[in-house]
């Protein structure tokens, strides 16, 4: 609701066309590797950009999800699809003419522009203050059994919402497996740089994804921070050389793939048999079962995305039996 | 017993059942098969019960955390969720059933905790009460929904489901922006809460706009259909059955849910009209498309785009006849086309093929399959004593009770055009040759499963009163016109 | 103009890039790229109006949606890059035909 | 649910039960599937017996479900219900007898039996229909159900037969459809009534227009399978089934069911006179005519035996039409006798070109010279049914001709009679010369295709059956005064379509 001076007008426009740019950039560079850097360059640019409007929590699950872990995932599909030395097309262009299929590539760019003309003229036209729900999050807070809105949002006003989420996760994971996943990868052993930078940052993360865990309950962090900074330590180990053995997928494997979900399906039965409404906690014991579930969640998070990274289907036993 | 049966929040079994399939399925696959077909009984059985306690208390919502509406999330259940989560669990049964014969047993596995999700999306999303939960819900369905599309890994199944990919995520982008800005303009997320609070403004009107193209997108609507026959084609034929039969309907409900309740009538700028005369074209243009298609499992893909496009003329009808009509369509179409796929699969599975030209050879071998075929093929054009017959009916007599006739043309018009796709197969099927291909034994229960659907649609219009009246609790149509 | 809607017009700006490229560009990583971009800008429409609540604190429920839908994002992505890596292995193209068939 | 609403469903039940068990059997299974079948038939008749003898005491009949809001599944037995329920079920335990043999040793006799079944449970639910939709929803059943039997041979030309004959019906069931739905949203209910309801009903606002082209829509939708001109097409390349199908077809099922349809529409729906004052009658009385005409034209060039018969099916069944539409209770007579009369005469003449079919392999009539000497009784049995249709006392068919012609003296109308007269010159004029041919001619040769003879002309099950219809066709002309005998039936119905 603040009004612009003009430090701040300098920073917001400077930031808002830097997102713009960087995001024509990667969409129109003609080199995917390029494309690529400048999208973790405007996925931290976002992260910048969370900062600005308060949202430290967004911040935080978009340095290490948005730019850090997609870019890692993008960086790693560019890398095989070179190694798999397919044909890529240089130019997004297809040698296609004639007035008229000009005229009509030009279609898009003319809906595109009415649809944002309605998209600002609705914008702008919006009341300039609204509450939200922000009144009843502060009143509820109390009884929510953590400090953090937006954590007490995410595991308790709205736990239905991450219930189905951590599911959406665990589907990714499985329909890669159901692919088939990658054959595997004969990868270059890492150069001792990699190697002791994984040695060394692989602590730090666990450390952090469990400092994430416990800082979510009262300030910025949670489990969805937590699980991706575990998953990062995944993907570095993976750069580093390390590959999961055959027995990956295998039962214990997939017990920490499952924690995260199952706990939440226990805490909701649970909540179901015992007379509540789904996921309905004690006011009392809130704050444990919040961090009982962020606890199954970043392990299972965490997993689930170096397990995104890796990319190839486990030997999880299934083209053995019958 | 009574008590438990008309107290007890069946809805959250229905989505913590499914949950629970997916995972232990995924946990212990020695066992997988047993789990799904418990898993699977186990929703007809929550939906029995969820049917008797609406019938007998009536609508209900369930406050997810206890928190209520508008902080929290509120689950939601009445006669139109009930026909789906009915159609969800039929089918999603009859699909359980049908993959453990289809399916070698380690595709199976990799199919059944997917399948699970995708019936949990379904069932969270039939539930929904507040647009921002149904946009998760709406992901997780589109996303297994894909998933299971690729899960053949031929080329063509790759490609569809890319595109079909790139489809959903469009169609739930824009849903979304349009939930941010409902969001941001009346401060809740809840149905009930926004039913009252929505008015009209320039941001109602783009988030109405955004979420409706988005949906018709997901629902393929037509000139927005161009991912559906790829995907519908060339996924495995218990998929297709799902996707054709209820993931389609998914988005479609969303649809209905925001016109019905939402946003009343006068607050968009997209007029039911146009709804309606996309509608119209996707009969056209879906219906010579199936004429046209040399395979079956493209013919009935490209008959669920013109099965669609019926779906659409409720917009310009909009009174409570024609809503029956649709959702009885919903109701019977979601039957009929999973019966079909499920036979085509059959085919397949026999013939390694699904050439039309080349039935004659498979039919004498597989009668209930194309027995099969034939049954839901009445229905789906509306040839009593079909589920698509009473459906029809309604949606003429709502089109020349408002005066409009051309929307009962279209129907009818388009029943002709379904018509004869269906007996191009079907006579196919009579004519007689000795069959020469290497085939594989069906096993019998593949048959009878799809033959079990397709009876189910066709009866369906014997008891039509039935749902019809299971429609009206809740009382969902109380700010429709009757005529 | 106030910072939120200048944030609000610039998620508008990204959709829209996001959904044009979709369009346009025919190399599916790309592709995928201008899926990314479109979500963050709806997000960042979300997070940029939340602000208007009239005091320092933001509405947090929009920030909530917003962790959801970004672990939505990543794992859509991420299924989508092996999806692609499939197709290429399959077809040694990373675009999709104009024509589809068996 | 009393005895009274669980006859109606038992008389469906009794078709329908028994083809839905022959579907599963094996092929190999002939006799079980015969037993069933004739269990069935003689079940039937057993109960349609009840049925008209408690009607005769005064019982109604009625089965209600509810079907959707508004609307019930109607079952009812009135005078005209029974007399075609009556008809079909005794033709239907004929023509089983008839199909047993004739189908010998053929394949997918399951299959053929089981659509068979059904084609008579949809005939039977198209005659107990109490309102048009249920009406609809049997005459719909009907068109799926025969469509196997026209295909049954499997050949090409089947197939091709097949999409013929639906293109036509499911034309015109849409057709059918909507003024049926049309009819419903202007009157609000459907059921049929003595005298009609539309009059009644149908709002003050509602223009007398819309009435017409809903006239003109059922029509037309009936009249796809009454085989009125131009919509006959279908009937001649129909020919392509097996013999029984044929004569089910021409005269119990599909045809009779758009006859019958366009009876109830005219008496029970509009009432006639009310349609008569819409001025609708006259123009269908027109094209009935023509059709009479130009069909038995027609017929005359046909060497096709079954064509020719298909033709004459044509003209002979637009009698009934133009009885219902010659405004007058004794043409109206002549017009719902003709269901039955007909009915008996046509599937004689059926039975019988299949039985020379079957036995000799003569198809054509050029190939029939002689045919009566080494096949006496069908032909006996087929010059009986062949005299009926022109109309030569005592037998049924000039009862029929005899109302009709008078009727239309009655209403005024003596045009119909020049019809009349005119078709049955042209009735002598096609069947006459087959029939000399028969019992007068040498036979040139060989047979084309002979089975090797037995003790009898042919094997029983094809000889009795047309024995008994010709016999049944005699004895209604002969009888015709006797209560019970159709004729006395049709002048119970017209006088109370009549209000007297």
């Amino acid at each position: 609701m603040d009004t612009l001076n003009l430090a701040q007008w300098v920073f917001d426009s400077l930031t808002g066309t830097g997102l713009l740019w960087l995001a024509w950039m990667a969409l129109a560079s003609p080199q995917l590797i390029r494309a690529i850097v400048i999208f973790v360059a405007f996925g931290l640019l976002m992260a910048l950009t969370w900062v600005r409007l308060d949202a430290v929590d967004i911040a935080l699950a978009e340095v290490a999800i948005g730019a850090g872990l997609t870019g890692a995932l993008l960086l790693a599909a560019l890398a095989k699809l070179t190694a798999a030395q397919t044909e890529i097309s240089k130019s997004d262009h297809r040698p296609r003419d004639g007035r008229a299929v000009r005229a009509l590539r030009q279609l898009p760019a003319v809906l595109m522009f009415l649809v944002a003309a309605g998209l600002v003229y609705s914008v702008l036209s919006l009341p300039p203050v609204s509450s939200g729900l922000s009144v009843e999050v502060d009143a509820n807070l109390g009884t929510s059994g953590v400090e953090n809105p937006v954590t007490a949002v995410l595991l308790n006003f709205r736990g239905y919402d991450t219930l189905l989420e951590i599911f959406v996760l665990l589907l990714a994971l499985l329909g890669v497996w159901s692919l088939g996943g990658l054959p595997p990868q004969r990868v270059a052993p890492a150069g001792p740089v990699l190697h002791t930078l994984a040695v060394v940052l692989t602590p730090v993360l666990i450390l952090l994804a469990a400092y994430f865990l416990w800082a979510g309950v009262k300030g910025p962090g949670g489990a969805f921070q937590a699980g991706a900074t575990l998953g990062a330590a995944g993907v570095l180990l993976q750069l580093a050389g390390w590959r999961p053995g055959p027995g990956f997928a295998r039962v214990h494997w997939r017990l920490i793939l499952v924690a995260g979900p199952a706990l939440f399906i226990l805490v909701a039965l649970f909540t179901i048999v015992a007379g509540r409404h789904l996921l309905e906690y004690a006011p009392e014991h809130a704050g444990t079962l919040i961090l009982l579930l962020e606890s199954g969640a970043t392990l299972s998070i965490g997993l689930t995305l170096a397990g995104l990274f890796f990319g190839e289907r486990p030997d999880d036993g299934y083209d053995n039996d019958n | 017993m009574e008590v438990i049966i008309t107290t007890f929040p069946w809805g959250v079994v229905l989505i913590l059942v499914p949950l629970f399939g997916a995972l232990s399925c995924f946990m212990w696959p020695n066992v997988a098969r047993y789990l799904a077909l418990s898993t699977a009984f186990a929703l007809v059985m929550s939906v029995i019960a969820l049917a008797v306690r609406l019938i007998t208390t009536g609508s209900y919502r369930h406050e997810i955390g206890g928190w209520g509406a508008p902080l929290g999330i509120e689950l939601f259940a009445d006669g139109l969720s009930l026909l789906m989560l009915a159609a969800t669990a039929v089918v999603g049964f009859a699909v359980t059933v049908y993959s453990i014969g289809y399916f070698p047993n380690r595709q199976l596995l990799r199919f059944l905790p997917i399948w699970f999700l995708l019936l949990a999306a379904l069932n969270a999303l039939f539930l929904s009460g507040d647009i921002f939960n149904l946009y998760v819900a709406l992901e997780l369905t589109g996303l297994a929904a894909v998933a299971l599309t690729a899960m053949s890994g031929g080329r063509a199944a790759l490609i569809a489901a890319m595109r079909y990919l790139f489809a959903t995520l469009v169609g739930s982008m824009s849903y979304l922006l349009g939930v941010v800005l409902i969001y941001h303009s009346f401060g809740s997320l809840d149905f009930m809460i926004l039913a009252e609070r929505v008015e009209a403004s320039p941001a109602t009107w783009s988030a109405l706009g955004l979420m409706s193209i988005g949906l018709a997108l997901k629902t393929a609507l037509f000139p927005l259909h161009f991912w559906l026959p790829p995907a519908h084609a060339s996924a495995p034929a218990p998929v297709s059955a799902a996707l054709s039969g209820l993931v389609v309907k998914a988005s479609f409900y969303i649809l209905l849910r925001l016109w019905l309740e939402v946003f009343p009538a006068g607050h968009s700028l997209i007029p039911g009209e146009f709804l309606g005369a996309l509608g119209v074209c996707a009969i056209f243009w879906g219906g010579l498309q199936a004429l046209r298609a040399t395979r079956l499992k493209l013919l009935i893909a490209y008959s669920t785009v013109m099965q669609v496009g019926y779906f659409f003329l409720v917009f310009p009808l909009a009174t409570v006849v024609a809503w029956h009509g649709v959702l009885f369509l919903l109701l019977s179409h979601a039957l009929a086309k999973a019966a079909m796929f499920l036979a085509a699969g059959n085919i397949i599975y026999f013939a390694g093929h699904d050439r039309i030209v080349d039935f004659d050879r498979i039919a004498q071998q597989l009668p209930m399959t194309l027995a099969a075929f034939a049954l839901a093929g009445v229905c789906i054009m509306g040839l009593p004593p079909g589920g698509g017959f009473i459906a029809k009916w309604l949606m003429v007599q709502a089109s020349l009770e408002s005066g409009q006739w051309w929307w009962a043309a279209a129907l009818i018009l388009g029943s002709l055009v379904a018509a004869a796709y269906v007996f191009k197969v079907v006579g196919h099927s009579f004519t007689q040759t000795t069959v020469r291909e290497k085939t594989n034994v069906v096993p019998v229960l593949m048959e009878w499963t799809a033959l079990a659907l397709a009876l189910a649609s066709v009866l369906l219009g014997l008891v039509a009163s039935w749902p019809l009246a299971w429609m009206e609790i809740g009382g969902v149509f109380a700010g429709v016109p009757a005529r | 103009m106030t910072t939120e809607t200048l944030y609000a017009l610039v998620g508008v700006g990204l959709f829209i890039l996001g959904l044009y490229a979709l369009f346009v560009r025919a190399n599916l990583l790309r592709k995928i790229l201008a899926a990314n971009v479109m979500s963050s800008g709806v997000f960042l429409v979300l997070v940029a109006l939340a602000r208007r609540t009239g005091t320092v604190a933001p509405d947090p429920v929009p920030h909530a949606m917003v962790i959801t839908g970004i672990v939505v994002a990543v794992s859509v992505t991420a299924f989508a890059l092996i999806l692609m890596l499939r197709i290429a292995m399959k077809t040694g193209q990373t675009e999709l035909p104009d024509t589809w068939s068996e | 649910m009393n005895s009274s609403a669980a006859l109606p469903l038992l008389i469906l039940g009794s078709s329908l039960l028994p083809g839905l068990v022959i579907f599963f059997l094996p092929e190999s299974r002939v006799r079980t599937r015969s037993a069933l079948n004739l269990l069935g038939a003689l079940l039937k008749l057993v109960l349609v017996g009840v049925m008209v003898w408690g009607v005769f005491n005064g019982t109604s009949y009625e089965t209600r479900l509810p079907l959707i809001p508004g609307l019930d599944f109607v079952l009812h037995a009135d005078a005209l219900s029974l007399l075609f329920v009556t008809l079909s079920s005794v033709l239907w335990l004929v023509t089983t007898i008839y199909a047993i043999g004739y189908l010998e040793d053929s394949p997918h006799r399951s299959r053929f039996f089981g659509f068979f079944s059904l084609c008579v449970t949809a005939t039977v639910g198209v005659a107990m229909a109490g309102n048009l939709v249920t009406f609809l929803l049997f005459y719909e059943l009907l068109t799926l159900a025969t469509y196997p039997l026209i295909v049954h041979r499997g050949t090409e030309v089947a197939r091709l037969a097949g999409l013929s004959y639906l293109r036509y019906t499911i034309a015109g069931g849409a057709l059918l459809m909507i003024g049926t739905v049309w009819l419903y949203t202007l009157c609000g209910t459907l059921e049929f009534t003595y005298g009609g309801f539309v009059h009644e009903l149908a709002s003050a606002s509602t223009s007398r227009e819309s009435l017409v082209v809903i006239f003109v829509l059922l029509i037309a939708g009936l009249g796809v399978k009454a085989a009125l001109v131009p919509l006959h097409g279908w009937l001649p390349q129909a020919m392509v089934a097996p013999a029984p199908v044929s004569a089910l077809l021409h005269a119990v099922a599909v045809v009779k069911a758009g006859a019958f349809g366009i009876v109830r529409v005219i008496y029970d729906v509009y009432g006639i006179e009310f349609a008569a004052n819409l001025g609708v009658t006259l123009p269908l009385a027109i094209l009935a005519a023509a059709t009479i005409v130009y069909a038995s034209v027609r017929a005359l060039f046909q060497d096709d035996l079954k064509r020719r018969l298909a033709f004459s099916t044509i003209s002979q069944i637009s009698y009934i039409t133009l009885g219902v539409a010659t405004v007058g209770p004794i043409a109206a007579i002549g017009g719902i006798v003709h269901l039955v009369h007909q009915g008996l005469m046509k599937i004689t003449l059926f039975f019988c070109a299949g039985n020379l079919a079957e036995t000799l392999g003569v198809h054509k009539v050029s190939e029939m010279d002689g045919v009566a000497h080494r096949m006496p009784w069908t032909m006996a049995a087929f010059t009986l049914g062949a005299l009926g249709m022109i109309g030569v006392p005592p037998l049924a068919g000039f009862i029929s001709k005899w109302y009709l012609g008078t009727g239309a003296m009655a209403a005024g109308q003596e045009w119909i009679v020049a019809v009349l007269v005119g078709s049955s010159v042209l009735n002598a004029a096609y069947f006459l010369p087959i029939i000399y041919a028969a019992w007068f001619r040498e036979a040139k040769g060989a047979w084309p295709a002979e089975q090797p003879r037995g003790s009898a002309e042919t094997r029983w099950t094809l000889l009795l059956p047309p024995l008994v219809t010709a016999l049944f066709a005699l004895a209604v002309g002969l009888l015709a005064s006797v209560p019970f005998s159709p004729l006395e039936w049709a002048q119970l119905i017209a006088e109370r379509e009549y209000g007297r």
